[in-house]
């Protein structure tokens, strides 16, 4: 059969049929497109509200003024009426400054306070990298964060000059040399920990000096005995340092010209003050520990792939806590008799490998998702193992895993936590069970797990959806 | 063909320990070894000084000691004469119930989870959305501690449920009243479940370090054996539908045989349930589970699910949808689709992660600290460790058994992996 | 040793509970107070001079006697139970008591229970990590009677599921029990069962082999008990010191003899002591005596003179 | 040979489609289609990306559902019935670009699934059919193979025996060989030149211009979800009406 | 012009290889390779898929380790001494089917890393390098792009011109342009003619027939993991002496 047609105009596009527009084909389509669908509907509708029934009026009566939870109750049966219930948050009005800093002195808050701001400063470059406009925005947020926040934390008028100067000249060279900003990035730590713990500024100076002499005598003795062996000569030389010359040379300048923060002890360290010093400490140590692993995974070495999977398999197969009561208990019997440190420094280092054997384990899959053309080109142009690794494989093994490594972040950030039960302040536990040991407040219980809850939310949820954001992004990237 | 070996042309110089690529590995590996050994002599020096220092030795006696302490939830008979190593062992199996129930219930709550995500109804959608990612994005310590609380707050004293004779009287109510046809009390102490009792029970036999429940043993093998005529009466359906197209019902021949021969082992041995019953302080009879155990058990399934269901998932947004397609195009209905398309496939993706959160879910059991749940970390890494004085050894030791714990879950993970891996090219 | 590790240092590190009322815990501010808090304030005040210069770390019932034995504390002041097996087993010495106490129960008036003994087949709390789980047990066994444990990590726990009816009743040193008492809403519903099922001296802990630093502590908690003894307070120290012409005294205050010398601190080490926290009624009084909210009673903790058992060798 | 498979054209109406429209949200996708293709009839469409090609056969089998008019196919109207939808879905068979095998099932089983399941044919009988459409193919030997194993024109070639298995009566293909490698294609196209020689009636999605001159009776083109000009594949190539015919005629053709 | 470019062979050696043998496990991929290309020389190498061109050219800068015989590159001789593997790596230049250029870097940063690493030439001046090789390469704007953003002619351009700045006395290539769309083909042969015209000693694994006859001093042919046949390239097409090679030539002409 032979049809010919040829159409000589164009059909307009129609509107779809009345059915199929609206509010009623969106429900028709979302909510009540089948039976099933429909019961299903109506159950959730129902648990939605058997939940705001249950919740709401608790949520309506909320008592902000009050100084303790009878007169809170008081407040309710009078506002509401007998057997009404409401919330408390008067108690998160008296203690907050506890869940946020824990004991830290109320007139050196703006040091913590700072260190966050700086630590996104620090951040930046490695977030978005080259994207000066991002940066722009990340750096400006923290200039107006850190203006608002340090007023109300009183910071006296030169930390907060030298503050928002450090912080204007920051985002300054982030535009002219973003870069350069990586150099902040290097001198953060020592920086964030003079903040927090204070003392002579000296001390982290002389510290990261080690870093500086480690490189100095790899730089010269490199051409001279060969790249390993002069890495190994930088160690020594850097270890010899700290163990030897830290601390008298660092005594010396500070006698020369002291200059320092008040010191504050870590038992003053609580609620998320704690939480985020372990957790970023905890991830940042742990970076080149798992790189480390990762590659020692890959190595076709039998004795390092050996040493390499025992020990991530080991972390990996023990709970964090047996790891924390380590912390606790044991490490003082493996180390030299009479040596003793913090038990917040114990925690991290503990920390620290705990995260170190599962950012192996992400990295391994960035570095098995490299196809093996790139190390046989690195192969080809010349390029030794330790070169190839850094400037071709790494940066590119670690761009794929940055998602995966910020939710090992989010699970690490979780389980800080656990510290509460090593004797830390955590927030959680920790600063919740003081309050609820306060005579005041004894008999609360939805309230802080509530507001702890929210600010983790907000935080874990926060780089979750960022780290979504930068999947999406990789993707995409360059195509 | 035999490998060819080359004799080095030039005699051995000792630069070639770094730069020649035969020996140069050995070098880095026995630089590595002996740094390695090093290490480990110095921990264990330093152990040794440390515990010479303390006047302790490294032993393991105390385990035969005599414990002293009670526990709230022993499976195995245990009493305060008990051993330090029985303490254990009922720490360990209170943990592995713990897992165990919740793996099953972290499972069934994060595929049904799962499911309902993808599932075209928005508000149910979103509603699971807003589960997971609530339930993810907050520590898991506040989930326990927050179910621990709202089962012994929310929930009445047993002598709510008590009926005075003035009550009796007066023709009023208790406070509380027994749910499941008065067979289950729920008090702020824990929940009372009805204990099965077999009037004709088997006894037991003690084999020395065991003793084994002969009425248990006959149950499981009556379920076992009825699982086994249940699979032959599967599989010669398959074999007369291979034969005929026709597949045979068999679903109320397998409802038979599944529950028919259990039924009548139950009533053979005079199976009755032990109600609790109020008495004294506390109901007695019956099986008391502690809210230490249910909310760590809740807490741990609820937010275990949520990493399942987002694992389900993606395991089932993997499979593309032409897979789907292709099944409708030639005539499959949905649900055979979903049975022998989509379900096989997704099976491969889902399964390694989810073991692996079976293994964070085993390893956050002992968290059950927080609700003083008696675990393994609550027994040997709590109590005996505080009793007898032996961190050392309390820790490696309860170390060593979680290791063990999780290295048999992940060779069970890699053999069934390795089963399942798609053949390609 | 520690002595010398802790003036070189400038400050002492005094091992403390989580958070016990009245005996040691963290106020608004981070401020530790209580007891045990108070002693710690006095041998710091003896060795450095300054009863600030303590730095409290917390400890649990699992972690305390391990922060002692690694040096991470120098001293273990908190309400721990001095018992054979912890002198001898877990190379720790128990210099002192400060506290003689009990290990009791504590039930709901409404309950209708009059002694321990009627408590077969209740649920009984209890804190884990202590003496008060084994002589739970073994109370219950000798009077052949059954109870269902609930351990809880810490008193404050504890005490919320007591109060919520989570168990019948409450076991821990009597101490506690009334200070736990004292704080509950409506105090009169509760009452402290007659049994004393256990001993319970409560005492200051420091390493084995340390003796110096031992003296230090137990002797600087002497001085506070003879400082009730003789009469000296807080307030009328440095009048004493001048003024008195009771030869112990003197030797107490360092105003004749070598007392602090000896001891490898200064002379007037101790009346610093008693000047930073007052004597051991006036440390009683204020945390945990009749009148503040703990409201306990002397009783055993009475001096030696009036009755009770708190009895310091002489001073010379 | 191509001109003698022309001929066997019947009277018998296979797909009646009349003012169908659909749309995606507020996206007109298909806009008014009419036509008719007769048993034994070989159609070849083609038409601009996004045109709306796939949409139209994916809506003859009911992947799509349509708003507004007829589709009936063997008789049967396309509703929202389950039973009629499962009738057509029997009834016809579909290729589709990406293949789409079973990757967890052999090759065998791949094509035995639907007889089976769908048809109740016994297992052996459904395998010798299998047998004989992969002899079809070509490529019996690959039986036991899995589809991962197999070369892309080989897995093709296999997703048109598997609808073969399920003896339909019209074969809907969608680009079935725009995912091969060059080398392939001939293997498919020849196999599919083969299934034309044998009657059966073939809406085919593709812009191989050769195989529509080889085998189609009619060729159909497409433009922003209409249909612009149908006509026998030598006067729709040689003689095209519409500008839009033409545009695009020397796009694919001049490459 | 390519007749002229054939002029430039020294007499001076450029690679030796006698007796080389080399195994995968069991399996002997190479057997008995003897081959002396001298300085200038323009080598192609062809052979059915899976007959160890690539592994041979491969041996040559030692990404794979030959296991008897002698390979000697420049006067060194490839042994298990990485001073010499180092020496010899950086005198070679390699050019892969799949490019292999690194996804993260620039262009420019692609093309300076080597130079600025191994060679330890200052940024500037091997950034003036890369300049100058691009634009040979015709594609200097591209320089400050990402390779993903480039098309895969351009990309393999980049591939040649990051060789060519380490200044390479022997390029090696590895089916060039096998996984390069038709239209670019020609793009980078003629970057490679333009090499050859400018007396680079070069060993080329390819099926460009062209490319062989215009530039080629030789063409190899191999199977099995031997040299079958070696000749120049007008003798080589016109008249192949072995069966295998004709069997070869026919299929790969033909089609
Ligand atoms: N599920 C969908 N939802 C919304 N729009 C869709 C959907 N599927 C297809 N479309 C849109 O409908 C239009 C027609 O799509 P269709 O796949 O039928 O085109 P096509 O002619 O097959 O194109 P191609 O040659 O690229 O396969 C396109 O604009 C497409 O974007
Ligand atoms: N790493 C390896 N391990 C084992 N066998 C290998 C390896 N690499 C290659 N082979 C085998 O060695 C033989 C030669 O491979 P080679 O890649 O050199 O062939 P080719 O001539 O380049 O083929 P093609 O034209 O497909 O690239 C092949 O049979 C291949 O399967
Ligand atoms: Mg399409
Ligand atoms: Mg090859």
């Amino acid at each position: 059969m032979d049809q010919h047609f040829s159409r000589s105009e164009m059909l307009p596009p129609l509107a779809p049929p009345i059915t199929e527009r609206g509010a009623v084909k969106w429900m028709r389509e979302n909510l009540f497109s089948s039976p099933l669908n429909a019961i299903l509907t109506l159950l959730g509708l129902a648990a939605i509200y058997a939940l705001v029934a249950a919740s709401l009026p608790w949520w309506l009566n909320s008592v902000w003024n009050a100084e303790s939870l009878g007169q809170c109750r008081a407040i309710v049966a009078e506002t509401a009426g007998e057997g009404a219930t409401g919330a408390c948050w008067a108690m998160i009005r008296e203690r907050w400054h506890q869940f946020l800093f824990g004991f830290y002195p109320p007139d050196q808050w703006w040091r913590p306070i700072l260190a966050l701001g700086l630590l996104f400063v620090a951040l930046a470059p490695v977030l978005f990298a080259g994207q000066k406009r991002n940066m722009a925005f990340l750096l400006g947020g923290i200039a107006v964060y850190l203006v608002v926040t340090l007023t109300l934390a009183e910071t006296p008028a030169a930390a907060f000059a030298l503050a928002v100067a450090l912080v204007l000249g920051l985002t300054a060279l982030s535009q002219v040399q973003p870069g350069r900003l990586l150099w902040f990035t290097a001198i953060y730590p020592a920086l964030c920990f003079w903040l927090l713990w204070g003392g002579t500024v000296w001390a982290p100076i002389v510290a990261m000096a080690g870093f500086v002499l480690l490189y100095l005598v790899f730089r010269f003795a490199a051409p001279v005995i060969g790249l390993t062996p002069a890495a190994g000569a930088g160690i020594v030389a850097a270890v010899l340092w700290w163990l030897y010359l830290q601390g008298p040379v660092s005594g010396l300048l500070q006698g020369a010209l002291p200059f320092g923060l008040r010191a504050i002890n870590s038992d003053l360290f609580g609620g998320f003050l704690l939480a985020i010093v372990i957790g970023v400490t905890g991830i940042a140590f742990s970076l080149p520990i798992g790189i480390l692993l990762a590659l020692g995974r890959q190595s076709d070495m039998l004795i390092v792939k050996t040493l390499s999977v025992g020990f991530i398999e080991f972390v990996r197969g023990v709970p964090l806590i047996t790891l924390l009561f380590t912390a606790s208990l044991l490490l003082q019997y493996f180390l030299p008799p009479g040596t003793n440190f913090d038990i917040i420094l114990r925690v991290i280092i503990l920390v620290t490998f705990f995260a170190a054997a599962y950012l192996a384990e992400v990295i391994r899959g960035g570095l098995a998702a490299l196809p093996r053309g790139q190390y046989e080109a690195a192969d080809a142009l010349g390029l030794d193992y330790w070169r190839a690794q850094r400037l071709i494989i790494l940066p590119q093994a670690l761009k794929v895993s940055i998602p995966a490594i910020v939710s090992t972040f989010i699970g690490l950030f979780k389980d800080t936590t656990l510290v509460a039960f090593v004797g830390l302040m955590d927030p959680l536990k920790g600063v919740t069970q003081i309050v609820r040991a306060d005579i005041d407040w004894k008999g609360i219980y939805w309230e802080p797990y509530i507001f702890v809850g929210a600010i983790f939310f907000i935080i874990c949820f926060g780089m979750s959806r960022y780290s979504m954001y930068l999947e999406k992004k990789l993707k995409t990237d360059h195509r | 063909m035999a490998m060819a070996t080359d004799v080095p042309k030039d005699s051995f110089r000792l630069s070639m320990l770094v730069y020649d690529t035969r020996y140069r590995s050995y070098t880095i590996q026995i630089v590595v070894l002996l740094l390695f050994a090093m290490a480990v002599a110095w921990l264990l020096n330093n152990t040794a000084q440390n515990l010479a220092a303390r006047g302790k030795e490294f032993n393991f006696a105390f385990l035969w000691q005599r414990a002293g302490y009670d526990i709230g939830q022993q499976l195995i008979p245990y009493t305060n004469d008990s051993t330090h190593f029985r303490a254990l062992l009922v720490g360990l199996i209170n943990t592995l119930v713990v897992a165990f129930w919740g793996c099953i219930f972290a499972t069934i709550l994060g595929v049904i989870v799962g499911v309902l995500r993808l599932s075209h109804n928005w508000l149910i959608s979103r509603m699971m959305t807003v589960y997971v990612e609530t339930f993810r994005n907050i520590p898991l310590l506040l989930w326990i501690l927050l179910s621990y609380v709202i089962l012994s707050e929310t929930t009445p004293q047993p002598r709510d449920f008590r009926v005075t004779d003035e009550m009796a009287a007066a023709g009023e109510a208790p406070a509380a009243s027994m749910i499941f046809f008065d067979t289950v009390a729920v008090t702020n102490r824990g929940t009372n479940v009805p204990a099965p009792l077999f009037e004709r029970g088997l006894g037991s036999v003690d084999l020395g370090f065991v003793t084994l429940n002969l009425t248990l043993l006959a149950a499981l093998a009556v379920v076992a054996g009825s699982f086994w005529v249940n699979h032959r009466l599967v599989a010669a359906a398959r074999a007369q539908q291979e034969a005929t197209g026709v597949r045979p019902a068999t679903w109320w021949k397998s409802i038979l045989i599944l529950f028919g021969p259990f039924i009548a082992l139950m009533a053979a041995l005079g199976f009755h349930l032990e109600v609790p019953e109020l008495k004294g302080f506390n109901f007695t009879g019956g099986i008391l589970v502690a809210h230490s155990f249910t909310a760590l058990l809740i807490a741990l399934t609820l937010y275990t699910a949520a990493f399942i269901a987002e694992i389900v998932r993606a395991g089932i947004q993997a499979i593309s949808r032409g897979q789907s397609e292709a099944a409708f195009a030639l005539g499959l209905r949905p649900n055979r689709t979903t049975r022998l398309i989509i379900l096989p496939q997704a099976l491969r993706v889902i399964i390694p992660p989810l073991i692996s959160q079976y293994l964070n879910l085993t390893k956050n059991t002992s968290l059950g600290i927080a609700v003083s749940y008696l675990d393994l970390r609550g027994t040997l890494g709590g109590i005996s460790l505080n009793q007898t004085g032996r961190e050392l050894e309390c820790m490696l030791l309860m170390m060593l058994i979680y290791l063990t714990i999780s290295l048999i879950i992940s060779a069970a993970m890699n053999l069934y992996n390795r089963s399942v891996q798609l053949k390609a090219r | 040793g520690t002595l010398d590790d802790v003036k070189a240092r400038g400050e002492l590190i005094c091992g403390s509970n989580t958070g016990l009322t009245g005996f040691g815990a963290p106020d608004a501010s981070g401020n530790w107070t209580g007891f045990d808090v108070d002693l710690c304030r006095a041998i710091a005040a003896a060795v450095l001079g300054d009863p600030t210069k303590v730095k409290f770390l917390p400890t649990t019932g699992e972690t305390r006697f391990t922060a002692l034995q690694s040096g991470e504390v120098d001293v273990l002041v908190r309400n721990s139970t001095w018992s054979f097996s912890r002198d001898s087993e877990l190379a720790l010495d128990f210099v002192a008591v400060n506290y003689y106490d009990g290990q009791g129960f504590m039930v709901k008036k409404d309950l209708g229970v009059s002694s321990a003994k009627e408590l077969d087949g209740a649920t009984v709390c209890i804190q884990t990590g202590t003496t008060t789980e084994l002589n739970l047990a073994d109370f219950f066994k000798q009077n052949n009677i059954s109870y269902q444990p609930v351990t809880v990590a810490d008193d404050s726990e504890a005490q919320r599921q007591y109060l919520a009816g989570a168990c019948d009743a409450y076991t821990t040193d009597a101490s506690g029990l009334a200070a736990s008492r004292a704080t509950m809403p409506d105090a009169d519903t509760h009452i402290i069962l007659p049994e004393i099922i256990s001993k319970e001296p409560l005492g200051p802990a420091v390493r084995h082999g340390d003796n110096q630093w031992g003296d230090v502590v137990r002797w600087t908690f002497f001085a506070l008990l003879v400082a009730e003894e003789k009469g000296v307070t807080s307030a009328n120290v440095e009048e004493v010191a001048t003024s008195t012409t009771d030869e112990e005294v003197k030797r107490l205050l360092g105003v004749s003899g070598e007392m602090g010398a000896k001891m490898g601190l200064d002379n007037d080490a101790f009346k610093r002591a008693i000047a930073a926290v007052g004597n051991y009624g006036e440390v009683y009084a204020r945390n945990i005596g009749e009148g503040t909210t703990i409201n306990l009673a002397r009783g055993l903790n009475a001096l030696w003179t009036q009755g009770g058992l708190q009895y310091a060798p002489p001073f010379r | 040979m191509a001109e003698a498979a022309k001929m066997q054209v019947s009277d018998e109406v296979a797909i009646q489609i009349t003012g169908m429209n659909k749309w995606y949200g507020q996206f007109h996708v298909l806009r008014d289609i009419n036509m008719t293709v007769m048993r034994g009839e070989r159609i070849v469409i083609c038409g601009p990306s996004g045109s709306g090609k796939s949409t139209l056969i994916r809506c003859i089998n009911r992947l799509e559902e349509h708003q507004q008019g007829q589709i009936i196919v063997d008789g049967t109207e396309l509703t929202n019935d389950l039973k009629n939808i499962d009738k057509v879905r029997s009834e016809v068979g579909m290729v589709f670009q990406h293949f789409n095998l079973f990757p967890h099932l052999t090759i065998l089983e791949n094509l035995t699934l639907a007889p089976i399941w769908v048809r109740k044919v016994p297992k052996k009988e459904a395998e010798e059919t299998a047998m004989y459409f992969l002899s079809k193919v070509k490529i019996p030997e690959q039986a036991h193979k899995y589809p991962g194993q197999l070369s892309g024109g080989q897995q093709q070639r296999v997703a048109i025996a598997r609808s073969l298995c399920m003896k339909p009566r019209i074969m809907l293909f969608d680009e079935p060989t725009s995912a091969l490698d060059p080398e392939m294609i001939k293997e498919v196209l020849d196999t599919m030149i083969q299934l034309a020689q044998e009657g059966m009636t073939m809406l085919c999605v593709t812009h191989e211009m050769g195989f529509a001159q080889a085998v189609a009776n009619r060729v159909i083109f497409m433009d922003q979800g209409q249909i612009v000009e149908q006509n026998a594949p030598k006067e729709f190539f040689s003689n095209p009406q519409s500008e839009r015919t033409k545009l695009f005629l020397s796009q694919i053709l001049g490459h």
